[in-house]
């Protein structure tokens, strides 16, 4: 830090929702040129002061300085001619525009009104090639609808670096991303950081903190409470700074758990999908590796009966048919699906309400609830999984997004589920519900359960998982057991089999991290792909 | 990296063939419904080609395209508008009554529908806007109010419309009628009004209000903005209104709202917004007209004919939502 | 360059008078009230002579509840079916003055029935208005006497047809001193008759008499009857079986009065446009302001005459408006 | 943490519901200074009579606000009319077919909104147009039915329902309609269904992924919707005796400003009855209150859409943008 005034200064900044405080004088100061941490548990303020800063939150009291200047913001517009830019945590795309039209918007270029298409394809030409590396074959002129979310976060980002920001707000811009994508983002986060750009940098991947951040300003409770080098501190003392001590959680893994065979498909297809066989043994957790985007979500959706697949299902050796979610869930299986927003919770309704939704039939009498009951057992979810609440008549939407997953998780729990299907359970969620989160998964396992997960970190594959299947394009083409599940092997296995398929005879010989099970894959692989 | 950059992120356009591939399956279904009712009507009553029936057609169609074309902005914009009918009888009465039916006034009585219209447009975006009232009730309740005014400004039909607007009505111009010409204008009017940067945010608003404010859209400006175009068509509704009728009528253009929400669908736009082209409206419109005139030809029981005319509109509007996109990830 | 778009104006009239049989067009914008049902009914009742006669091909029906701009639709539709005349119950007593010419430049014969239009070219057949609601006010304003007060409960402010009633009774009340304490639109519905007259009569202690129109009395008279002030209170009524039910019910205290307004007018026009297709042409001394053909009114539903005209109609389902239609002969009046 | 008894006096104060109440009583109050008979215990139970049929359509209108996806029903208006001709055709006159009549008319509702909501869930049919389509249908077969000619009478226990004053001095059809609101209050908060509808309407794709069989609910709640209406259509014969061919097709509109005004969202799940019950009462007396103040016609029109913009103003906006 030299004598001139710091880039951004927030401070005093209280903000209140009815009764939740959700800002209680919090402060932060960035220099330009540095990558600032916004770190904290859930529910601590992170977004809420990032959005009063780029003017989408109008605080109860609050002072900012940027460049010395006292301002006042009093819209996103005018944030954006301060030179502040923010990728929001919840995705601010409008899904029937274009990538195009997306990327330029509230910025179109126009003449006397009207729009210039080429000034605005000249605009975001640029940004596009940035992104192509992480993108993939995403089009200027596709709708953001088609995109798979990570690329609608690439294309969110895209938009802040149209506006060439002075000061750049990521809120958990990389939750969505994996792990080639985010090299990709850090890339431009640091040429942005080399020509001067203050970049305040939120998430709850301690790694990337480390491996990003210059400094960092730690929230609890919408006040700040540490601002620290990163140089001098070690991840073990960001953690305590945010969430006190927590009792990480240890991978611990044995032989495969002997259980008999819990659930088991054959020739699953249809949409992304082309021929999944897999089999999965009570008490067992199976991880869904690969790459992002290669079919996980979809067989966590199909095995649910939630999307269109045909195949052979059984569980506990009775077929199952994939009619809905309710057939499903008659049969013990539970989904903690990846978009907590819109296939999790039920924004508006009670915490209650939503806890007890997926298991109403079983606290009626002839359709009637017993208030009781209902009471009873939501109060025991929240004991269990220490949910962090006001009351439980509070609605859902009031609570971070951590203590929001461990509703979604608790609502499935009062099911007594055999089958527990977890897409991404952890997107968004601190270090420290992250850790409680593995020990229900894990008891759940220990309680017999069968649980199948997908994750976009690969971490938490190793942390909590049996046994990993490695998917590429809508197939499992490799396996790793036990201790063969390491960060490395993972990311490996994903590497090998997708560059095999892409350009095969370039693989290095030797370099076979996993079994690969392209051999018993159907014939069919290929088709579609062109 | 595992996915090298590909080109087709970095390349401009794509080619013509891929991009029409890519128009939605409900403009083809709109299509379609529209064909299929033109083909039949013409069937049933081949006088509909004389030069009188396409005239008078026309010149019928003519309001409803209108209203449906307003509609259809304000629903793009994630809006709706039940006022729709009470603006362009309002707009009606008040040129009837400003032009007294001196030919010299007309351009007057113009500028009088067009400024009616604007200022119930306005109202209508503030009250949605400003006061950020949902659309339906703001809109039926501000509909109520227009229609008051519209009995204060004329309390009982009457007043000629200067015949300069009537005549005009029927001529032809090189053998095209001039509601021939008029209903084109108005599909080519949208063909520039399209490329609007304020249509831009009208439309992104309408896909999402929320994203699209944390994305420096003015939305409060684009709602009002869509409104208020949607008054200024009313108004020239209201104007179309006279040519057809000759004279005023606060009472007039009762259906024109709810027909123009259903023109909309049929015309594969989606009520919640932000997707589908006024031009679809315009076919929507036209095909939910000639139905009418279908059922007429068919001569039906008259007892069934309105049962069959309500059934007709559902089958429609089955045919353009099966061509709609699920909205499911 | 420009031209006016029309089709050939077809044969006149008296040169057509051979070549029949003829097509009629009937256009009628709102089939939610019973009164329209019977008026079709009649109307089809007179084309079924003429159809047997081998006169009258075909009777084309547009029928359906529209508004103005519907209905200009179901003229065009008629016109390009091409009808030879066309016999329409208007929306509006003027905003549909352009399409009609449109029909009679055409040669088509146009006949504005139940509700007069502004056009001159359309021959308007029906009662006089003005006469209908002078005849039940002049009676009222007689049963109240000189200083009484009264409401009226309207039809729908602004319609023609309204105006022209309550701009006569108005009149009349005025005349013979009667206050009017306020008016109601009770929108010719009977349900909302009911609401509205409940309401008056809750808030104005004081009233001596109502007014009110035809589609709506039944209603007032049950909120007379549930305020227990039917005795008290002195309604004007209408013709349709529904109320002089209940007027038989009530007890010897209860007077009112219904003044017909004949939904036959239309079967009345079906003849003289039949006549006119076959060569007639209308007597102009009989006509009104040159296009208006004015029916006499029937004798009104009084006191004196009830039991007499319940005991003919007693049998016909409550909804029915007494009626009258003139025949072939009878319309031989208003022709050359 | 305990609420204390401000904070509750506050977030009372700021209940749709208490606040839809106090307007209806002001309402009352400031007719009852502007016209004395206004607020007399004699036109409170007229009011509250007329309001029991708009708050017994709004009940069904009210569940399928609440069923969320663009949920409304255009039809309920036209389909009162259709049940209150189909049961007074049955009865006409006679208590012995008073209950077959409703049954019939109950039943053919049913259908009604049985086909609204397949046309809603298995076409795809955006409610706003399947309902209107349905209203022109509905319109049809009452043509059909009738020949355009809706004969027959109320039971006189029906007219006796609505007319009399038989309990305390109290119309048995407010009974009814504050036993149905009880009913359905609870059948929305403590059942299955209603917890089903709540998760519907506040988001389908995660009911539907929570084993709510969403495409179920949201059929009953056409149905139910329907069959509200022809009840509402019914209590309406009792009050005018004879059954015409549009007596309740004008309550369409305001059934949903009932629900409006009630506080429910027009988005879908929330909100509950007890609000649309008060707002039927709102706007009923409002259009009395109209129509006893000696006005032009064309001003009680506008007065009625301001005061209505009014009314949503206080409470009924939507969120802000910038929180
Ligand atoms: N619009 C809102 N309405 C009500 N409460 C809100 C709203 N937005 C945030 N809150 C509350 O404010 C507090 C801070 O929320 P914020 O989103 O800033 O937390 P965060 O630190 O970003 O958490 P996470 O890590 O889960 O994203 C939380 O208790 C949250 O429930
Ligand atoms: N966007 C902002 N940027 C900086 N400071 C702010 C901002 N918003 C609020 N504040 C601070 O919080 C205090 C209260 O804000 P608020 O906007 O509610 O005040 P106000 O008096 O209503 O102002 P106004 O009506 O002009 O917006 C302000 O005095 C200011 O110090
Ligand atoms: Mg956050
Ligand atoms: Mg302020």
């Amino acid at each position: 830090m030299t004598e001139t005034s710091p880039l951004v200064r927030l401070s005093g900044v209280h903000k209140r929702y009815g009764g939740v405080r959700a800002l209680r004088g919090a402060s932060l100061t960035a220099a330009g040129g540095e990558v600032h941490g916004l770190l904290g548990p859930n529910g601590s303020g992170k977004s809420t002061l990032g959005k009063v800063l780029a003017g989408s939150v109008r605080p109860d009291e609050a002072e900012i300085e940027l460049a010395g200047q006292p301002v006042r913001i009093g819209s996103p517009r005018a944030a954006a001619r301060l030179g502040v830019a923010a990728v929001y945590q919840q995705l601010s795309l409008v899904p029937e525009l274009t990538v195009g039209e997306n990327l330029v918007l509230g910025s179109e270029p126009a003449t006397a009104g009207f729009l210039s298409g080429r000034a605005a394809r000249r605009r975001a030409r640029p940004v596009l090639e940035r992104l192509a590396p992480a993108l993939g074959a995403v089009h200027a002129e596709q709708p953001v609808r088609e995109l798979t979310p990570g690329q609608q976060q690439l294309v969110e980002i895209g938009k802040a670096l149209l506006r060439e920001p002075r000061i750049l707000i990521l809120d958990e811009a990389t939750a969505s991303l994996h792990r080639d994508q985010v090299a990709v983002v850090f890339e431009i986060v640091r040429e942005l950081r080399d020509r001067g750009t203050a970049v305040l940098f939120v998430s709850h991947r301690l790694d990337e903190i480390t491996e990003l951040c210059d400094r960092a300003t730690i929230l609890r409770s919408g006040e700040t409470v540490a601002e620290t080098a990163m140089a001098g501190t070690t991840p073990d003392e960001l953690v305590r700074l945010m969430v006190g001590d927590v009792q990480a959680v240890e991978r611990e893994h044995g032989e495969r758990p002997s259980g008999r065979v819990r659930l088991t498909a054959r020739g699953l297809a249809g949409g992304a999908l082309r021929g999944i066989d897999l089999e999965a043994r009570a008490g067992e957790v199976v991880g869904l590796g690969g790459l992002q985007g290669q079919g996980q979500s979809e067989l966590l959706l199909a095995l649910f009966g939630a999307t269109a697949a045909t195949g052979d299902v059984e569980v506990d050796g009775e077929p199952v048919r994939l009619a809905s979610p309710r057939t499903a869930a008659a049969r013990g299986i539970a989904l903690v699906p990846g978009d907590r927003g819109t296939q999790g919770t039920l924004p508006p309704r009670p915490i209650q309400e939503n806890l007890a939704i997926a298991s109403l039939g079983r606290r009626t009498r002839a359709g009637v609830i017993s208030a009781r009951r209902e009471r009873t057992a939501a109060e025991s979810m929240v004991e269990a999984l220490a949910i962090k609440i006001g009351g439980l008549g509070d609605p859902i939407s009031s609570l971070s997004g951590g203590n929001a997953q461990k509703v979604v998780f608790g609502k499935w729990l009062l099911t007594e589920p055999g089958v527990v299907l977890l897409d991404d359970p952890t997107k968004g969620v601190d270090v420290g519900a992250k850790a409680e989160i593995y020990r229900i998964i894990r008891r759940m396992a220990d309680d017999g359960a069968t649980v199948i997960i997908n994750s976009s970190e690969d971490r938490e594959l190793v942390t909590v998982c049996d046994r990993v299947l490695v998917l590429f394009e809508g197939a499992v083409r490799a396996e790793l057991v036990g201790d063969e599940i390491t960060e490395e092997r993972l990311v490996q296995a994903a590497l090998v089999i997708g560059e095999g398929e892409q350009a095969p005879g370039q693989q290095a010989p030797g370099q076979q991290p996993a079994r690969t099970r392209g051999e018993t894959a159907p014939d069919d692989t290929h088709e579609g792909t062109p | 990296m595992t996915q090298t950059p590909t080109v087709a992120a970095i390349e401009e356009r794509r080619p013509l063939t891929e991009r029409l591939g890519r128009v939605r399956v409900a403009s083809w279904a709109t299509a379609a419904l529209l064909i299929v009712a033109v083909v039949a009507a013409v069937a049933l009553q081949p006088n509909l080609l004389s030069p009188y029936g396409v005239a008078s057609t026309f010149a019928t169609f003519l309001p409803l395209v209108l209203v449906a074309v307003a509609q259809a902005i304000v629903v793009i914009g994630g809006g709706l508008d039940l006022s729709a009918g009470a603006i362009v009888a309002l707009s009606s009465v008040v040129a009837v009554q400003v032009m007294q039916g001196e030919a010299g006034s007309v351009p007057l009585g113009f500028l009088t529908a067009i400024g009616v219209g604007l200022a119930c447009g306005i109202v209508n975006g503030l009250v949605v806007s400003r006061l950020r009232l949902q659309p339906l009730i703001a809109t039926f309740a501000t509909a109520s109010v227009f229609s008051g005014l519209a009995l204060l400004v004329l309390p009982s039909p009457g007043g000629t419309v200067p015949a300069i607007i009537t005549g005009t009505f029927r001529q032809a111009v090189g053998g095209v009628p001039v509601s021939v010409l008029l209903v084109v204008a108005v599909a080519a009017g949208w063909l520039v009004v399209r490329h609007l940067r304020i249509m831009r945010h009208i439309r992104a608003t309408g896909g999402g209000p929320a994203a699209a404010f944390a994305s420096l859209v003015p939305v409060a400006g684009a709602q009002l903005a869509s409104y208020a175009i949607c008054g200024v068509i009313c108004g020239l509704a209201g104007l179309a209104v006279l040519g057809n009728s000759g004279s005023g009528d606060p009472f007039i253009g009762g259906d024109l709202a709810l027909n123009s929400v259903a023109a909309v669908v049929v015309g594969g736009i989606a009520l919640r917004g932000g997707i589908g082209s006024p031009i679809g409206a315009i076919a929507g419109a036209i095909t939910l007209s000639l139905a009418s005139t279908i059922l007429f030809a068919l001569s039906l029981p008259t007892s069934w004919r309105a049962l069959a005319a309500g059934l007709v509109v559902i089958l429609a509007l089955a045919l353009s939502a099966l061509g709609a996109p699920r909205r499911q990830r | 360059g420009c031209s006016t778009v029309s089709n050939e104006p077809a044969p006149s009239g008296s040169d057509a008078a051979a070549a029949g049989p003829f097509t009629i067009g009937i256009s009628n914008g709102f089939v939610g009230s019973e009164y329209r049902t019977q008026m079709v009914a009649d109307i089809e009742e007179a084309a079924a002579e003429y159809q047997e006669a081998g006169t009258l091909e075909e009777l084309v029906l547009e029928n359906a509840d529209t508004d103005v701009n519907g209905q200009i639709q179901q003229v065009r539709n008629l016109i390009n079916a091409g009808v030879d005349a066309i016999i329409a119950d208007p929306n509006s007593g003027s905003a549909l003055d352009q399409v009609f010419q449109e029909a009679t430049d055409q040669g088509i014969l146009v006949f504005a029935i139940d509700q007069a239009v502004t056009a001159e070219s359309v021959i308007n057949v029906g009662i006089d208005q003005e006469l209908w609601a002078e005849t039940s006010a002049e009676w009222l304003a007689e049963k109240v006497g000189d200083g009484g007060s009264i409401v009226a409960v309207n039809g729908i402010s602004g319609h023609p047809a309204n105006e022209a009633r309550w701009g006569a009774a108005q009149a009349v009340f005025e005349e013979a001193g009667i206050e009017v304490l306020t008016t109601a639109d009770g929108g010719w519905d009977q349900a909302t008759g009911q609401q509205e007259m409940g309401n008056l009569l809750a808030t104005y202690p004081d009233i001596d008499g109502v007014w009110t129109q035809d589609g709506m009395a039944l209603g007032v008279l049950q909120a007379l009857i549930a305020a227990e002030k039917q005795d008290e209170i002195v309604m004007s009524g209408e013709a349709r079986n529904g109320f002089l039910r209940l007027w038989s019910e009530q007890a010897d205290g209860f007077e009112s009065i219904g003044v017909v307004n004949p939904p036959g007018t239309g079967a009345t026009a079906l003849h003289i446009a039949m006549a006119m297709l076959q060569g007639a042409e209308l007597d102009e001394s009989q006509l009104q302001d040159g296009h208006n053909i004015v029916l006499e009114l029937e004798e009104a539903v009084t006191a004196e005459n009830f039991d007499e005209i319940w005991g003919e109609v007693e049998s016909q389902p409550d909804t029915y408006v007494l009626d009258s239609v003139l025949s072939a002969e009878d319309v031989q009046q208003f022709l050359q | 943490m305990k609420p204390t008894t401000a904070t509750r006096a506050r977030t009372l104060l700021r209940d749709p519901v208490v606040i839809a109440a106090v307007i209806a009583i002001l309402l009352v109050v400031v007719g009852g200074i502007l016209k004395p008979g206004f607020a007399s215990p004699d036109q409170i139970v007229n009011m509250l009579r007329v309001a029991s049929f708009l708050g017994i359509i709004a009940i069904g209108q009210t569940i399928v606000v609440l069923s969320g996806g663009e949920g409304i029903d255009l039809s309920v208006g036209t389909v009162a009319t259709l049940g209150a001709i189909l049961a007074s055709r049955t009865m006409n006159g006679s208590d012995a077919l008073l209950v077959p009549g409703i049954l019939l008319a109950v039943g053919v509702a049913a259908l009604i909104g049985l086909a609204n909501g397949l046309g809603i869930v298995l076409l795809r049919i955006p409610p706003f147009v399947m309902t209107l389509g349905m209203l022109g249908v509905v319109g049809g077969l009452i043509l059909v039915v009738t020949g355009g000619v809706a004969d027959g009478r109320a039971a006189p226990s029906l007219v006796q329902l609505v007319n009399g004053r038989d309990v305390l001095g109290i119309p048995g059809i407010l009974l009814v309609w504050a036993l149905l609101a009880v009913v359905v209050t609870l059948v929305l908060r403590r059942t299955t269904f209603g917890m089903q509808l709540y998760a519907t309407g506040s988001g389908r794709e995660a009911a539907r992924l929570s084993g709510v069989p969403v495409g179920r609910v949201t059929v009953t709640a056409y149905v139910l919707s329907s069959i509200f209406a022809a009840l509402g259509g019914i209590a309406m014969v009792g009050y005018s005796q004879q059954v015409f061919l549009n007596l309740a097709n004008d309550l369409t509109l305001p059934s949903i400003a009932a629900v409006v005004i009630g506080g429910t969202l027009v988005a879908g799940g929330v909100g509950g009855y007890l609000g649309s019950a008060i707002g039927a009462i709102v706007l009923t007396v409002l259009t009395s209150l109209l129509t006893t103040l000696s006005m032009p016609e064309w001003a009680r029109i506008v007065v009625q859409g301001v005061v209505l913009i009014a009314l949503l103003a206080v409470y009924g906006r939507q969120r802000k943008l910038r929180t």
